[in-house]
């Protein structure tokens, strides 16, 4: 029979957990983190491009060196790790269910961050379905985690610094991206970094319908009004990310919308509590921003949870969660950070609750 | 867009259906999933949930943020029976046994 | 296609191991996933859908949205993105609903 | 200004929906359904939805559930397809001193002409042989069956709609007075409606909803946990107590039952131990893929009968709530259409009547 307790339990071994676990395990705490993945990193081990917005104590570096790097800071830490495990539901008592697809069984914890991140939303058309037509995501875990060719000719449909960045390293790998399709109007930076590269970018265009008959072979696109085929053998869907909510959702947290935190996502505190009290989130799934965003809300909900749990002095505790929020303003794209705060604001005004006067400044200084 | 195009992978539901649900009053995602079985499917909505509340959205002229989820269901991944029953005697307290077969059914 | 040589990563495969999948050997490197090592292989049908019997095959790769499934060594409807390939391993596509069978595990 | 109708039904569940269905045949009133939520929010979406019959009691009350059984095939012929299959009941014993019990329960049900088996262990296994060897016997009755409880209710609605019964759903009834004979019906969205007559089926909202009238309902409510397994190629034929499997090939498993108020909820114990109690009866199932867990709240009357009938000494107000509505719903609607559109019932409802809470 199995029975784990920890102090703090964390859902998702990506950069958010992983930051919030070495911030918990080298403040004294015990931790859990559990992924459903075969091994930790997340989505970052088969980011390829040098991150930029890194916050100041890690190394500009690559997305899987930087699994390496949390990999040796973890390792002498008291961290236990349930890889493919996946937390599939709760018990009464509130534990966490976790199955490894042999047997399930419950975590009790003190304090619980769920780092789930964000899931990739699908656009439709006609053929959408097909073999071969995948996730950007998908075609990139290809490429650089699994050292799979996705495909030799393709289509990019959606245009973004992310879907342009793996169109990129598509083509270093020798596939043809014969375009992207941009739906309206685009960033002009963008769009002369993919000229740039020799990349063509179609804007003002949609997709008519992918065929083919046991997986994609032709796609019709509409241009400015006209029709342009495509024979091709890879379709990356490029569209925006989500919070995923499913472990929120079965744990009553209460669920917020802002659009520019990529829609739904569980409502919380500045501390990253949500409305279920132990209960933290961190990392995209407390809204989609840029990798030093992650990193840094995975620390600040690990710096709460530990506060909460009296491993932390109130001074210690106060000046490196202002200097958290501080570096956080600093590193997220402004409209994320103003979203985020204003999402904080109503969810202190929800509670009937008033604003910290930290906050109130935050609010200002945005 | 073509209507026959499909929503939900699983289910294999597609816009036209949605839209005749909207049609006879679906307001929120699961009011759709109860009349066509959109997200009932193996992957339990987790593709087609923002799909389908944009349709609601742009249909019902509501805003996105007040369509509700889907309501997600444990477990959260598909899980083999076998590897629910291990370990269960933890947590129950209260055996749940059946004395009559009606006591199911509603 | 299998990529040899990364233009930024090590190779970090370091095995090549051999599969079945529909009754024909192929080679994968031991630490893909089934669904990369199909992939690899040029197999992107992995079954169809229920309904219209659609061909169906990886679409996000995180487990997510459940279009790959195989059968691996008798076992129906296993998530071909989240399980590792095996030397010998017996993978059949999902061609109808699954079909149950006692002494399985 | 205030909309009138004849009758008004809050509740669009199985049985307010079959009962507006079944008025509506005649078309002569104007009816009006009025419900909280959208159709299959509440119970009758959250069900396994056995049409069963063999082991309830007393045997007066099988035989009512019998009656609504054999009504499954007319009823389908007029309101289209709802999945109704007469699969034949079985409910399974582990242990021989089982077997007693198994014998005064088809001797009681004879008196009423429910045909019940008492089946030795090879002949459960021959009817159904994906039940695990360690069952030693079984009760069976060609009398049970089950249904698409989404079918059936969409198409109630959709029957009664097109004989003009008018459907209002989110819509919370908030009062209800009753002025110069007529109930003066008022909603959280500003609506009002009066009604010459007015039936409550509101499920285990029965309570709250009685309480508008001042009635008191001895209802308690009950939470059933149920787990889906993914389509499966064909596995069980018959409905067996406990589970079933659906037309599309989902198996549905539920056994339990918690007195914990309207919390939907579900949780892993139940879920584990519900996981359990399938495997014990079908061992096959072990490889089964469990899709989704959800749970419902049934509403069970203090002596789990229906309560049907006129409201005492709240004149033109009736009631319908009872436990096991999918097997009810045919006759319930036929039932109190005869009542309120004649006055009388072709089967006698006195032992059912909110009455006899009274003593």
């Amino acid at each position: 029979m199995v029975k784990i307790k920890t102090d703090i339990l964390i859902i998702g071994s990506g950069p958010a957990g992983l930051n919030a676990a070495y911030t918990a395990a080298s403040h004294g705490a015990n931790v859990i983190i559990v992924d459903e993945a075969i091994t930790i990193g997340g989505q970052l081990k088969q980011q390829t491009q040098i991150l930029n917005n890194l916050p100041g104590e890690f190394n500009s570096q690559r997305g899987f060196s930087l699994v390496d790097d949390f990999y040796e800071r973890l390792k002498s830490l008291p961290i236990t790790f349930l890889l493919r495990h996946t937390m599939i539901g709760i018990y009464k008592n509130n534990s966490i269910g976790v199955t490894n697809g042999k047997e399930t069984f419950p975590i009790t914890y003190k304090k619980l961050i769920i780092a789930t991140g964000a899931a990739e939303e699908a656009t439709i058309f006609p053929g959408w379905t097909l073999p071969g037509v995948m996730t950007i995501g998908a075609a990139q875990i290809l490429l650089n985690r699994e050292h799979v060719l996705p495909g030799n000719e393709a289509i990019i449909l959606g245009f973004n610094e992310f879907s342009l960045e793996v169109g990129k390293q598509l083509e270093s790998c020798g596939v043809n991206i014969k375009a992207i399709v941009a739906k309206g109007n685009y960033d002009v930076e963008l769009f002369h970094e993919a000229k740039n590269v020799g990349i063509r970018v179609v804007s003002n265009a949609t997709i008519i319908s992918a065929t083919g008959v046991n997986e994609v072979e032709k796609v019709v696109l509409n241009i400015d009004g006209i029709e342009e085929e495509h024979m091709v053998d890879l379709v990356c869907i490029g569209n925006r990310l989500s919070p995923i909510l499913e472990a929120f959702e079965i744990l009553s947290c209460q669920l917020a919308y802002q659009e520019d935190l990529g829609g739904l996502f569980p409502k919380y505190y500045n501390s990253l509590e949500t409305t279920n009290t132990s209960v933290y989130v961190a990392g995209n799934a407390a809204g989609i921003t840029n990798i030093g965003g992650i990193l840094i809300t995975g620390e600040i909900a690990a710096w709460n949870a530990l506060y909460s749990l009296e491993l932390l002095e109130y001074s210690q505790f106060k000046n490196r969660s202002r200097a958290l929020w501080e570096q956080l303003y600093r590193i997220e794209e402004s409209q994320v950070f103003k979203a985020r705060i204003a999402a904080i604001k109503e969810t202190y005004k929800d509670e009937s609750l008033a604003l910290p006067p930290f906050v109130e400044l935050l609010l200002e200084e945005c | 867009m073509e209507k026959s195009t499909i929503v939900c992978r699983c289910e294999e539901i597609n816009i036209d259906e949605i839209e005749i649900a909207i049609k006879n009053g679906a307001q929120e995602f699961d009011d759709i999933k109860r009349l066509t079985r959109c997200g009932m499917g193996t992957c339990q909505s987790k593709i087609c949930m923002n799909l389908v509340r944009k349709i609601i959205s742009e249909k019902l002229n509501k805003p996105l943020g007040e369509i509700a989820p889907s309501k997600m269901r444990m477990p959260l991944k598909v899980t083999r029976l076998s590897a629910l029953t291990k370990n269960i005697d933890l947590c129950i307290e209260e055996k749940a046994t059946l004395e009559e077969g009606e006591q199911t059914s509603v | 296609m299998h990529i040899n040589e990364h233009p930024i990563m090590n190779n970090h495969f370091n095995k090549d191991i051999t599969f079945t999948y529909q009754g024909q050997t192929f080679i994968a490197r031991e630490g893909q996933t089934l669904a990369a090592a199909l992939f690899a292989n040029g197999i992107k049908k992995l079954g169809v859908s229920r309904k219209f019997h659609k061909p169906r095959g990886l679409f996000c790769a995180n487990g997510r949205c459940t279009s790959c499934f195989v059968t691996v060594n008798g076992l129906d409807h296993v998530l071909s993105c989240m399980t590792l390939v095996e030397e010998g391993m017996v993978i059949e596509a999902n061609n109808s609903d699954p079909t149950v069978r006692s002494g399985q595990n | 200004m205030s909309k009138r109708y004849d009758i008004v039904i809050i509740g669009s569940g199985v049985i307010g929906s079959s009962i507006a269905y079944h008025l509506s045949e005649s078309q002569q009133e104007e009816v009006l359904v009025i419900d909280k939520g959208f159709p299959l929010s509440g119970t009758s979406g959250s069900t396994q939805a056995w049409v069963w019959v063999h082991s309830k009691a007393p045997a007066s009350y099988g035989e009512l559930s019998m009656f609504s059984a054999e009504l499954y095939p007319i009823l389908e012929k007029k309101i289209g397809d709802v999945e109704y299959k007469r699969t034949g009941g079985i409910s399974p014993f582990f242990s021989e001193s089982e077997r007693e019990k198994a014998l005064m329960l088809a001797e009681k049900q004879a008196t009423v002409g429910i045909p019940i088996e008492v089946l030795s262990q090879e002949e459960v296994l021959s009817r159904e042989p994906a039940l695990s060897p360690n069952i030693v016997g079984a009760t069976y009755s060609p009398i049970d069956g089950n249904v698409n409880p989404f079918r059936l209710v969409e198409l109630f609605i959709r029957a009664a709609k097109k004989n003009n019964v008018e459907f209002s759903f989110y819509t919370s009834v908030t009062s209800i007075l009753k002025k110069n004979g007529l109930f003066e019906i008022e909603t959280e969205k500003g609506g009002k409606y009066t009604a010459k007559k007015i039936i409550f089926a509101g499920g285990p909202w029965m309570k709250e909803l009685a309480s508008l009238i001042d009635i008191k309902v001895p209802v308690k409510q009950v939470r059933g946990q149920i787990l889906i397994t993914e389509p499966l190629t064909n596995l069980i034929k018959h409905t067996i107590a406990g589970m079933r499997q659906a037309d599309n090939g989902e198996v549905l498993i539920g056994y339990s039952l918690e007195e914990v108020g309207y919390d939907r909820r579900t949780t892993l114990d139940i879920i584990q131990n519900t996981a359990q109690m399938a495997i014990d009866y079908i061992p096959s199932l072990a490889n089964a893929n469990i899709v989704r867990a959800f749970s419902g709240i049934r509403v069970i009357p203090e002596d789990e009968l229906p309560i049907i009938g006129e409201i005492p000494n709240v004149e033109n107000a009736y009631i319908s709530v009872m436990h096991s509505g999918i097997t009810l719903s045919p006759i319930i609607g036929t039932l109190m259409a005869e009542l309120l559109l004649h006055g009388d019932t072709s089967i006698d409802l006195q032992q059912y009547s909110l009455s006899r809470f009274d003593k």
